[in-house]
């Protein structure tokens, strides 16, 4: 029963995507952003999917937010919400 | 025979990679090996349909895995017919964009072919596969190929225009994802003819109701269906010259040939027409969307933008078509996708040369354009006539089917549409003649007549007129062997 | 009924069609391009003669092209009414091709490769018309008539060609894309063909409500006819240079919308069927309302070219007429006049050409003693005047004596007051130009100064000449005529 | 209640999958900036995973790599029977491994045009973008 | 806007939900998903490919060809990016710094250049002191994260990993050696020119082992048909075969990430970034 597990962390996944989406930093966004990427690859392992999980934390929560970060630093952090 | 359906993706794939390679080594052969991949892959979709006529079905199995398990390519003859519509489009198109490419991207041509071959490998591979993913995976190849070339085009609004086009894009995708789930979680099967066998025993279920439904949105948002269209228009008309003439033609009409696939071999009619009864609403919905896409269209003072609301319009005929629930209707559509794709592929081919020639088609840049470009002029009217829908041109009788498809299904209202929407595209393209044959409106109009000096031809180089004249004339031909593809090719295929 | 099939038909549509790339690779040197102008016509013509024999002998001359969708085939068949209506609009497009020289030369028009071509697409079609055996190849041909008479219309490129090519297109096009269209896609889903047959294609699938709309979005659809209100296209394109005038606007076009109407109606239909409904007479009143009008608004137009614009608008409505009292006399008579009318027509437009090209004149009112000046001119018109009135010695008279015979065979006397009382009106607007022509005093000159010819060139009145002779012989001589619209009708 | 704690327990990951995703549909459709609205769509993106990943599972079952495979021998003949209920579905891992390189191509692709977008206008904000392209 | 928004998400909601209703149970072992086709990949796929890891078998087996694709997604991800951004045109200002009194000088002209050596080196215009720790914790670390990768890549059939993975693992380490020293770095060692032809080599290397496959005598990507040119171990054909696609996926995901890194990062300049 992994259920009670899968649920907390699936509690935190929605809590990080909100956070992500509602701050306004967008270097923060980033940041949520990649620890709702840890959480959701977090979830999958609970869930058996090894290779999946292991894809979203190298790409999600790394390469993603590398992306990010390296887009706002050409952008801009500012954000009207 | 049996390697053509899978040399049909490989070809132009190697041909993508290999000027992928090229472009840091020796720019100057991408151009060549594009054309040598082009040609391989049009001769095998040649020979495809050829071997389809004779033999039926073919069935290639990737890997060769038999089919739940492997994916295959299903091909019968409305793949073929499509497939040999893309391969010739976009070997058509790369001889006749070539100087628009070396114009329009200068120092980035080869990579520019590179992308342009993948979109080519998408667009084939949706069209060809018959398992649900990978239909999904190509239609990501094809998106994202697309995003990038559109927003190569117009410095000042083509990476804004593509960006909105990423958004709804993605969104059309994973409604399309969604719905592959959807039925995956009550099939367990992802094979086209697989899941088809299965959910005809759950006609009543209401998850493949709703996947049903995800399905038809997703493709809907990805051919722009009227209210989800808004992004076509500045992606569309914001694309380089050479994207532009392919993306208009084909993007949309395979979403089309994905939503007729969808229709006839996943849900099957049966499924659409007699449990869920669907139809009458999308039928109005398409009648709407052939209104509003030329009202829209009537708005525009841009040629580019408004040729692409008549795309918005056209989609409306094949929606409704394929909805109204006959086999006449669903000739009808798959008629229009051919006949559609290769008259908005004249209509780009002549509008590109007007561009390479005036900079920009802006209706105030368009005056006297008879006098000075009298060839692309007339594949340009050729092109007009058959989305207005005058015979013998081929506009004309896939509208045929149509209306006679809205008669047998007693929807009076689509037929209405399509004859005032043909009414409202004369008015269209006669306004653009109009600005095109009439010189500059003169003060002395008695003696009008009398300063008319010949004018002076500044016509596109022949490697661009040459396909669109090809182009226009087919036309015609089209058109007039549409029995014969009605009779081979459409009818055999819906039974 | 016996059936030849032969390529002939279709040889005689693409010949004008084939020697257009020759015209425009040619445009450099006009004399070259003339030539292969009439060459086109000459064999055209003789193509279309050569199958008059057989068509006399009750034969039809078939050929299928492509297979659209089971029973609407572009296919040809060569009857005795398209006989007559090809016979017409080819011999004439040879005579026009002459006149067309002397007028565009006279008057030093531009662009006159883009004519003489849209000018053999126009012909192609209209034989094309003639000769189709459904509604579908008929609607093809119609379409790209439409289409391709359009840059003639607006052949001055100016403000007011702008206009009339726009009220043109926009009725023509309208209409035909609006009412035809439809009307021909409901025949087509309910009867699964569009071949035209004497029996009509409806073996009793129609009520009479819905034969009635069908039948006025024929007719009406087919605003080529002229027939009110969708008639005001054709005052419209007289902008167009005389040559189009003569030959499209009395001849090609506006007959190919008769004889479409024709062919609905004796063909799609069929003469039982519309008797049997009572619906010839609801046709006949409005062509009789056409008719009426277009004689009385011709009354009141000073310029040459619309008095006979609204004069032809009347007068096809005589053949719309005819045909629609739906007796062999009447048909008889409605159907011959689309060869005496064209002929009668057409020399009242050279006339008015060669009086431009000659004086520069385009308003009645100007033209008072012109004819001195013009004597040859003047005769023709007053032969072309006598066959519009319907007076012997012209070939008009026979056909409206056709017509009459027609009106007393339904019964509805009050038909003929209506042709009686057109004719006097075409009196009315035809004679008195005649009369101030040979015995007004133009304005400018004094009395008894020698009066000087002035005729238009010689390419300019042959054609008129022979037109108006053709015009008498027909009375002398109607008999091929009468005998391929008796082979076609099967009276 | 029993009944309800099992119909809780048996559908609440997809019920939380659409809650997920209809957060990422929200931003796309109501945030204002350019970027904002890519996190949205990659929430989007990451719910529909989870929906597949979630299919795939299956309680009593291990993760699906063949243990005890022998590979000593080299033949793989030697190993146990496989038991289906033992191994989680692949299939959909496999689906979803495919659909995160797609996303993470997308994002890449998106963040270009949205660096682009903001050389050219100077802000990703798509009011101030619009309202300058009404004043040119 | 919120509330056209709200809307439309509360009625795809709905529909959503309405369609979960007849959704078996999460984690039912009975439901279509599990037994119909998964069953067959799971008890066969070992047998038919000699590859433990079920997902690599089915990755890179049985549904070689999407994941083809995927990787020419990729490819195409990579080639957009420098399409879009790539800026050929030099930057006007340049900033050098005299590294024995640590004088910053800005030149303005681009066509003047001072010579980097010992005396003057190259630097960022948003320069920020680099940290001795994190250059030097980086230098060492990066081996070992390729390393890493490679193990990733080559035992991708036996535990979780593959070619996408250890691709994406080693282009990190090389976008950390960007981010730990500077942009410039990273694009001495590793020229443009390289990664662009690595993109679509490790494509190539995909679609290649596959087509090779079809004049071998079997179809499109069927592994089996390489025992022809493979000789040794018929038996365990496909995992080579598979191993050699999950390496071409390594290489071109690897270049791909760091194209996309560096031209995100310097606006396709390739001057300086993060």
């Amino acid at each position: 029963m992994h259920w009670p597990i899968d649920m907390i962390v699936l509690t935190f996944v929605i809590f990080c995507a909100i956070a992500a989406i509602t701050v306004r930093d967008l270097l923060a966004t980033a940041i949520l952003f990649g620890a709702y990427s840890f959480m959701m690859c977090l979830l999958w392992a609970v869930m058996g999917a090894v290779d999946v999980a292991f894809t979203e934390a190298s790409v999600g929560a790394g390469v993603s937010t590398v992306f990010f970060v390296a887009a706002v630093f050409r952008t801009s952090r500012r954000t009207k919400d | 025979m049996n390697t053509y359906p899978a040399l049909l993706i490989v070809a132009p794939l190697l041909a993508a990679l290999f000027t992928g390679i090229f472009v840091w080594i020796e720019e100057r052969l991408c151009y060549p090996i594009a054309v040598l991949g082009m040609l391989i892959s049009s001769f095998s979709a040649y020979k495809i349909l050829m071997a389809v006529l004779s033999a039926g079905v073919i069935h290639y199995r990737h890997a060769g895995w038999a089919p739940p398990m492997g994916i295959e390519y299903r091909i019968d003859t409305l793949n073929a017919m499509v497939l040999l519509l893309i391969t010739l489009i976009a070997l058509i198109n790369l001889v006749a964009s070539y100087k628009t490419i070396l114009v329009e991207t200068p120092d980035r041509s080869g990579s520019f072919i590179t992308i342009y071959l993948l979109f080519v490998v998408g667009l084939l591979g949706v069209t060809a596969t018959g398992d649900l993913f990978n239909l999904y995976v190509l239609l990501e190849i094809t998106s994202l190929t697309s995003y990038a070339q559109i927003g190569l085009g117009d410095k000042d609004r083509g990476p804004l225009a593509s960006l909105n086009y990423v958004f709804i894009g993605v969104i059309g995708a994973s409604f399309y994802l969604l719905g592959v789930g959807y039925l995956y979680i009550k099939t367990g099967s992802l094979n086209m003819m697989d899941v088809a066998t299965i959910i005809s025993t759950m006609h009543d279920s209401n998850t493949v109701l709703v996947a049903f439904i995800l399905c038809m949105i997703g493709v809907w948002i990805k051919m722009a269906l009227f209210p989800l269209h808004v992004w076509l228009p500045n992606a569309y008309s914001y694309a380089p010259t050479a994207v532009a003439r392919v993306v208009a033609p084909l993007m949309t009409k395979v979403m089309v040939y994905v939503m007729v696939r969808l229709m006839i071999t996943v849900f099957g009619f049966d499924y659409i027409f007699s449990t869920l009864d669907l139809s009458a609403a999308v039928v109005w919905l398409a009648t709407i969307a052939i209104l509003a896409g030329g009202l829209m269209a009537l708005a525009q003072k841009d040629l580019k933008k408004m040729l692409a609301y008549i795309i918005v319009s056209e989609i409306g005929y094949m929606v409704g078509g394929a909805w109204l629930g006959n086999t006449t209707g669903m000739t009808g559509t798959i008629l229009h996708i051919l006949n559609d794709a290769v008259m908005t592929f004249a209509l780009f081919l002549a509008v590109g040369n007007m561009i390479y020639v005036c900079g920009h088609v802006g209706f105030d840049n368009l005056k006297g354009l008879f006098g000075r470009m009298p060839w692309t002029m007339g594949g340009f009217v050729l092109a007009a006539f058959s989305i207005i829908g005058v015979p013998p041109t081929c506009g004309f009788f896939s509208k045929w089917y149509l209306v006679l498809g809205a008669f047998e299904a007693g929807a009076y209202h689509f037929a209405a549409a399509l004859i005032i929407s043909s009414l409202i595209c004369a008015i269209l393209f006669f306004r653009i003649f109009e600005i095109g044959f009439f010189p500059e409106p003169s003060d002395g109009d008695d003696h009008a007549h009398a300063h008319h000096e010949p004018a002076v031809m500044v016509e596109a180089p022949v490697s661009m007129l040459v396909p669109l004249g090809l182009v226009s004339l087919s036309l015609i031909i089209v058109g007039l062997y549409s029995g014969t593809i009605v009779n081979t090719i459409i009818l055999p295929m819906l039974q | 009924m016996e059936q030849i099939i032969s390529i002939k038909p279709l040889l005689a549509v693409l010949v004008s069609l084939c020697v257009i790339p020759i015209l425009v690779s040619a445009s450099k040197q006009p004399n070259v391009r003339e030539g292969w102008t009439f060459c086109a016509g000459t064999i055209k013509f003789i193509l279309v003669l050569s199958m008059l024999p057989a068509v006399l002998q009750g034969k039809q001359i078939v050929f299928s092209l492509f297979e659209i969708a089971p029973g609407a085939a572009l296919a040809f068949r060569v009857d005795g009414i398209g006989m007559l209506f090809a016979l017409v609009a080819s011999f004439l497009y040879i005579i026009t091709s002459m006149y067309s020289i002397g007028y565009m030369r006279g008057l030093d028009e531009h662009g006159q490769t883009r004519f003489v071509s849209f000018f053999a697409l126009a012909i192609s079609a209209t034989i094309g018309a003639a000769f189709s055996s459904n509604l579908l190849t008929l609607y093809v041909f119609y379409e790209i008539l439409s289409l391709a008479t359009y840059p003639l219309v607006t052949h001055h490129q100016d403000a007011k060609s702008r206009v009339s090519g726009r009220r043109y297109l926009s009725f023509i096009l309208g209409t035909s894309i609006g009412l035809v269209l439809p009307a021909m896609l409901y025949c087509y889903h309910v009867t699964g063909t569009l071949e035209f047959s004497t029996a009509g294609i409806f073996a009793g699938q129609l009520s009479k409500p819905a034969a009635t709309v069908l039948l006025l979005m024929f007719v009406f659809g087919f605003a080529k006819a002229g027939i009110m209100p969708f008639h005001s296209w054709l005052p419209a394109a007289m902008v167009a240079p005389t040559p189009v005038s003569a030959l499209l606007h009395a001849v090609a076009v506006v007959k190919v919308g008769v004889f479409s109407i024709v062919r609905v109606i004796t063909g799609i239909f069929g003469v039982e069927l519309l008797a049997s409904f009572n619906l010839g007479i609801v046709i006949a009143s409005i062509a009789a309302v056409t008719i009426l009008v277009g004689s009385c608004i011709a009354l009141s137009q000073d310029e040459l070219k619309r008095r006979l614009a609204f004069s032809t608008i009347s007068q096809l409505s005589y053949i719309v007429f005819g045909v629609a009292l739906l007796t062999p006399k009447g048909l008889l008579g409605g159907i011959v006049h689309i060869g005496m009318h064209a002929f009668g027509k057409i020399t009242l437009f050279f006339c008015a050409g060669a009086i431009y090209v000659a004086t520069g004149k385009k308003y009645i009112s100007q033209m008072d003693g012109l004819g001195k000046k013009m004597p040859i001119t003047y005769t023709a018109l007053f032969i072309g005047a006598l066959g519009v009135i319907g007076l012997p010695p012209s070939g008009g008279f026979f056909s409206k004596w056709y017509l009459i015979l027609g009106t007393l065979e339904t019964g509805h006397q009050i038909l003929m007051l209506v042709l009686l009382l057109s004719s006097f009106l075409n009196a009315f607007y035809f004679l008195p130009i005649v009369y101030k022509g040979f015995f007004g005093t133009p304005p400018d000159t004094q009395e008894g100064e020698p009066v000087k010819m002035e005729e238009a060139s010689f390419c300019c009145v042959v054609p008129l000449v022979i037109t108006a002779i053709i015009s008498i012989v027909l009375f002398f001589w109607p008999d091929v005529f009468v005998d391929l619209i008796k082979v076609g009708l099967g009276i | 209640m029993s009944e309800t704690l099992a119909l809780i327990i048996g559908k609440y990951n997809y019920w939380l999958y659409i809650i997920l995703m209809m957060i990422g549909l929200y931003a796309m459709i109501v945030k204002n900036n350019l970027i904002k609205k890519l996190v949205g769509m990659n929430i989007f993106q990451t719910a529909i995973i989870l929906f597949y990943v979630s299919i795939g599972y299956k309680t009593h079952a291990t993760i699906p790599i063949i243990k005890d495979s022998g590979h000593g021998d080299g033949h793989g003949g030697g190993h146990a029977v496989i038991h289906a209920a033992d191994y989680i579905n692949p299939l959909p891992h496999v689906l979803m491994l495919t659909a995160i390189v797609v996303s993470v191509a997308t994002f890449g692709v998106a963040m270009a045009l949205a660096v682009r977008v903001y050389q050219r206008y100077q802000t990703l904000e798509e009011d101030e973008i619009r309202m300058r392209l009404t004043e040119e | 806007m919120r509330l056209i928004g709200f809307i439309i998400v509360c009625i795809c909601g709905g529909l959503l939900l309405y369609g979960t209703s007849e959704f078996p149970d999460w984690g039912d072992p009975a439901s279509p998903a599990s037994t119909h086709l998964s069953n067959d990949y799971i008890e066969k796929a070992f047998d038919q490919t000699q590859v433990p890891n079920l997902v690599t078998a089915v990755l890179a087996d049985y549904r070689g060809f999407d994941t083809m694709f995927e990787t020419a997604v990729v490819f195409c991800a990579g080639l957009a990016c420098l399409l879009l951004l790539r800026d050929y045109s030099r930057k006007k200002e340049r900033f050098y710094r005299h590294v024995p009194t640590g004088v910053i000088l800005q030149v303005k002209h681009p066509e003047k250049k001072l010579p980097v050596g010992t005396e003057f080196e190259y630097m960022d215009k948003d320069w920020v002191p680099s940290d001795l720790i994190i250059k030097n914790v980086c230098r060492i670390l990066i081996p070992f994260i390729q390393i890493y990768a490679l193990y990733v890549v080559a035992h991708g059939d036996f535990s979780p990993g593959g070619g996408f993975q250890g691709g994406v693992i080693f282009g990190s380490s090389l976008i950390l050696l960007a981010i730990s020293y500077n942009l410039r770095t990273l694009v001495q060692r590793v020229k443009e020119k390289a990664l662009g032809i690595l993109c679509a080599l490790g494509v190539l290397v995909y679609v290649g082992i596959g087509a090779l496959c079809m004049p071998l005598g079997g179809n499109f990507l069927d592994y089996s048909a390489l025992t022809r040119i493979i000789p040794w171990d018929p038996h365990h054909i496909r995992a080579y075969g598979m191993l050699g696609v999950e390496i071409g996926v390594g290489i071109a995901v690897m270049a791909v990430m760091v194209v996309i890194y560096i031209n995100i990062a310097s606006e396709g300049r390739h001057d300086e970034g993060l």
